[in-house]
């Protein structure tokens, strides 16, 4: 495997873009920017359409309409961002580090290896178990380790902090601080308080 | 590469590891083929005449009830939204899980088969012309069986939808199949549908990972 | 009507089969698009 | 909210705009309703009072009448259903999704129509309902292929998606259906020697065709309709759901 | 009561709503009992002489592979965690399961068997003798399954695993099933084969919510 | 079907519980006591054993040792409380109101009806949508639905609160407020600051 150069220095803009499920616009008109270095924080009432948005953002959704770039991305060095939405991943029956070392393998590895990045998240000492059996906020953390192990420039993160304790939150703005500190851009909807530098918010529209 | 790596050794491990999803599949292929002579009767001479299209139905229906894990849990478990973000193709990611699929579902079956050879009253030359035929068939049935198990993932629950999409396309699959082992029409027939097997399971491998790969991504948007 | 021959109940059957099912066919159609315009109605929407 | 992200309109996007198409198209549907119930009237005339006997088989060849339209509609529906399938995922156009998902029921009624007519030819002419010939037999695996599309259709809940991948689905189906044919006609000549009766005799007399021909037309009229009104409701249906989410969000409609 | 019924109530809804489970039941059922010519030839003295044993057989692996969406989906959203502790007893949740499975797996397949008889060149009073025996087998069939389902549910993943650990119970309905419709022993043969199977269903009816809801509560917790 | 009598002043007791998973011991020797009208709100780090402590409660899982009495719970009258975990129980196809009714008949249904429970818990606009339409959050507010039109005693709720919007989080607490006030009982696993008045804590060990 071809080791791919890691880019830098990505900024995202949207010029006009709405986005939503089928034909049901759920945030219309959006015209974002976020520099390298720095991040922006989704918030909104429940079914608001954050998950929405950044899976649209994720190219995973078609946007309805307007576009997204993400300008200094080089399409042929290979994809430049992760995306992690409610659902973990995590397959019982593969360890926790066999699940990360998976990962590396797919997402492209870096420079840091699987068992420092489970030291960096605060599982080094489950590194052998069955990852089905880790607690909710543990497989949560597990996730995180995944953004450690392939370096990509942008992260768009839907409630990280999802079930984790006081630790684990104060870990995510962590990460994400050292993320932005080293150029990268980050677009993350959350309910908690995240105490990040750097960061602008934009609320979606309230509709329960 | 590694990717690809990766995947086909993730694969087999799940297949292989406590879940013991292979003897699973393996038990379907002997119990349906075994359940014939109890709802047929058990006359030898009449088992023996039919017996290469039961083992083939038995490995045809064991091979496409298996498909349901191939993408599913993935999807169920956000792997394949992973997938798609991943540093390789979705076509590779569908070509690394065929040859998994080929490993863990039909190989084992052909292992397997002498078994229920046996318990067909099937003769030593007919045996092995069945081997020859699954060796050379189920890389199409497989292939054919990501393609459906691909256009099914996207929906809440597939279940058996991906076998009744699939099962009227491998119709063919099955003719040859069949018609390399028993030839009516002589050893003539047999070798042409050998052929026409391979040329399938050929023609099938190559195609159904760009297939497959299409519909999942459109299907999961 | 003429005679049929021998055969007679088997075309009757073939073309009561074809008409009835038609008929199956037309009227679930039509039910179904009723269904959905009354549906559309009490959602209070003009286009039709 | 108006999101429209139609490309520029041409001519043709204009005439297949959804709410365009129903506005054009729904003055059609009465008038092809009376041309097809009166070539349908014009052709049980013919089929029963008007055309004789075969010396062969007899009154029986009445039941051509009916199946031989049917089965060339159990083809011709498919091969409508491959081309809208291009149109999904090649041009991306709204209305060929719709158009595939009309004609998946209707192809699966005409094929089985096809095959109950069929047999009832074939019991009295072969003397069983059902013979595992090449032609039949392939017309029994199209069969099973239309219903499962209309299970797969009927799976999802979400219809955009669910179009792009029948689509898929439906053009290897298109791809597939020759090797079938072609796999069937070598199994059933391999097992059967040209014992079965074959109809198919290439001159037919006049007085044979005009019926076939009325009906023909008849049935293809008779599919142009039903398909015209099922885009119709299939266009309302998708307006319904967008409008009952829509309400379930309290936006104003 | 309220809660027998609501469980009823909710299954039959999810098996007829837009997935449409009942038809690829139904359909998996026609197309397992229209790919056998395909395999064993087309020959309809031989077709005959096996047909109810081909129509039993697709109506076995139809309600097997029918099994998997009877408590597993129940399990992955934790409604089975709510049956629990709900306001009546996991026997009658059960036993509310196994009625529903049997509308929707067994009958429609029986209301289908017209057209599998007459392709498979079934005479007329051989395929009423089918139909009786369906209709007395398959709940034993269904009762069955529902405790193979149950055990299997609390393994991560069961798929495959219930119908192989069930089919060997099953056999002895399959037995009397096809006995009871092409009687070596003649007409009285098959009546008593017709009681039998009636037995089994019954017993088996009465037995089985038990012993699932048994093996629910050991397995789950 | 009998309207069962709702129970009333249910307190808890346990002496010397220990609970784990396996041979696994996560918390051991607790004796608890949670009187009627009074709540205990357990937290702890990812990991701890919350949801397994709350599992043993319930009954869903058998304590390792020790023992739990509900003291003035009548079994005879049926079952006397609500467990809400991790996953929601919410199957698409069914709509909301379904869904929830289909809760009450199971549960044995009381005073509240279905439409009353779910304008109570901002859902009654998406009355008859497909429930597996929700988003997250909403998802968990259905949940939340469900404890009120089967009234019982006592409340065992899993990170009630988890994907939640402010809203959300008020919600849950007015409506264990409520409980409380008619002599609930309730025992709640929470990372989020839930304000309750009455409301005990107890924070198991750390053990990532
Ligand atoms: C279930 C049984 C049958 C099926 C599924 C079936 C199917 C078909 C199909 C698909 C065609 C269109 C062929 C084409 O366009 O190339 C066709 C045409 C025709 N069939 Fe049948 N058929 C059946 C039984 C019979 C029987 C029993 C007869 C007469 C004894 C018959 C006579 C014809 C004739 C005369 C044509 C039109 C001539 C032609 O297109 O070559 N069919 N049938
Ligand atoms: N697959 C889907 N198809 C159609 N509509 C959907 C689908 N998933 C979600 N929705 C709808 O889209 C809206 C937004 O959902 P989304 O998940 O983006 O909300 P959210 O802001 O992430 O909410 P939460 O904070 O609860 O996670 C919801 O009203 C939901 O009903
Ligand atoms: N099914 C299981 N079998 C064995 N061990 C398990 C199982 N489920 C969880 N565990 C283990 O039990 C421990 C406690 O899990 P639990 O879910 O109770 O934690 P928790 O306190 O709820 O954590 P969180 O805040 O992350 O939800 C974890 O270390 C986990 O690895
Ligand atoms: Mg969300
Ligand atoms: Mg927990």
């Amino acid at each position: 495997m071809t080791q791919r150069q890691v880019q830098h220095r990505i900024n995202l803009k949207t010029q006009g873009l709405a986005c939503g499920r089928g034909d049901t616009v759920l945030a219309a008109d959006l015209s974002l920017e976020v520099a390298a270095g720095s991040a922006l924080l989704l918030r909104g009432p429940n079914g608001a359409g954050k998950s929405t948005l950044l899976l649209t953002l994720a190219g995973l959704l078609h946007p309805l309409s307007g576009s997204i770039a993400f300008e200094g991305a080089d399409p042929e060095a290979g994809p430049f961002l992760h995306h992690c939405g409610h659902r973990n991943a995590v397959r019982p029956r593969l360890s926790v580090v066999e699940t990360l070392k998976f990962w590396a393998d797919i997402n492209g590895p870096g420079d840091v290896p699987p068992t420092t990045a489970l030291d960096r998240v605060g599982l080094g000492r489950t590194a052998h178990l069955d990852a089905g059996y880790l607690s909710a906020g543990q497989q949560r953390r597990l996730v995180l380790a995944r953004l450690l192990v392939s370096p990509r420039p942008v992260w768009l993160l839907d409630e990280p902090s999802a079930a984790l304790d006081a630790a684990g939150r104060d870990l995510v703005a962590a990460l994400l601080a050292d993320h932005l500190r080293n150029g990268g851009l980050a677009v993350v909807a959350t309910h908690d308080d995240i105490a990040l530098p750097r960061a602008a918010t934009l609320t979606l529209g309230a509709r329960v | 590469m590694s990717g690809f790596l990766g995947v086909l050794r993730r694969e087999l491990r799940l297949s292989f590891s406590g879940g013991g999803e292979v003897l699973t599949l393996v038990l379907f292929f002997v119990i349906v083929g075994a359940i014939v002579p109890f709802a047929i009767g058990p006359d030898r001479a009449l088992l023996a005449s039919i017996a290469p299209g039961i083992i083939w139905i038995a490995a045809f229906l064991a091979m496409l009830l298996g498909l349901d894990r191939l993408f599913r849990p993935d999807r169920d478990d956000g792997t394949l939204a992973l997938y798609r973000m991943a540093d390789m193709s979705m076509a590779s990611v569908v070509a690394a899980k065929v040859i998994a699929h080929w490993l863990t579902a039909a190989l084992p079956l052909i292992l397997a088969s002498p078994f229920l050879a046996m318990i067909l009253a099937m003769d030593g030359p007919t045996f092995w012309r069945t081997v020859l035929s699954l060796l050379l068939g189920t890389p199409a049935l497989a292939a054919f069986g990501a393609f459906g198990a691909a256009i099914t993932v996207a929906l809440r629950r597939g279940g058996l939808l991906a076998p009744i999409l699939i099962a009227p396309l491998c119709v063919p699959v099955l003719i040859f199949g069949v018609g390399a082992i028993a030839p009516l029409g002589g050893p003539d027939q047999a070798s042409s549908a050998m052929l026409f097997l391979a040329a399938l399971s050929l023609m099938a491998f190559a195609l159904s990972p760009f297939a497959a790969a299409l519909a999942i991504d459109w299907g999961e948007e | 009507m003429i005679a049929l021959g021998e055969h007679a109940e088997f075309i009757i059957a073939a073309y009561a089969g074809v008409f009835i099912g038609l008929g199956l066919l037309i009227g679930w159609i039509v039910y179904d698009s009723r269904r959905v315009r009354a549906r559309l109605e009490t959602l209070g929407d003009k286009r039709g | 909210m108006s999101i429209d992200d139609t490309p520029k309109m041409s001519w043709w996007n204009r005439l297949a705009h959804p709410g365009q198409f129903l506005g054009w198209t729904r003055p059609l549907i009465w008038p092809l309703a009376g041309v097809t119930t009166a070539l349908f009237l014009l052709g049980l005339w013919f089929a029963f009072f008007n055309s004789p006997a075969d010396y062969q088989m007899g009154d029986t060849v009445r039941i051509m009448y009916v199946h031989v339209p049917t089965a060339w509609l159990s083809q011709f529906v498919y091969a409508a259903m491959a081309v809208s399938a291009l149109g999904t995922l090649v041009w991306r156009h709204p209305l060929a999704d719709v158009s595939m998902k009309a004609a998946a029921p209707l192809g699966a009624a005409f094929t089985a129509m096809a095959l109950f007519t069929g047999s009832m030819w074939g019991r009295p002419t072969w003397g069983t309902f059902w013979e595992w010939d090449g032609r039949m037999t392939s017309t029994l695996i199209l069969l099973f292929i239309y219903l499962g599309i209309v299970a797969l259709w009927r799976a999802f809940d979400d219809q955009l998606r669910a179009a792009r991948v029948v689509a898929v689905f439906t053009l290897v189906g298109a791809v597939n259906v020759p090797i079938i044919k072609f796999s069937v006609d070598w199994w059933s000549t391999l097992h059967q020697p040209a014992s079965v009766f074959r109809a198919d005799g290439p001159t037919m007399p006049g007085s044979l065709l005009t019926p076939l021909f009325v009906m023909f037309f008849a049935f293809t009229l008779l599919f142009v309709t039903l398909q015209l009104l099922a885009m119709h409701t299939e266009i309302r249906r998708r307006r319904l759901v967008t409008l009952e989410r829509r309400a379930a969000r309290g936006d104003t409609l």
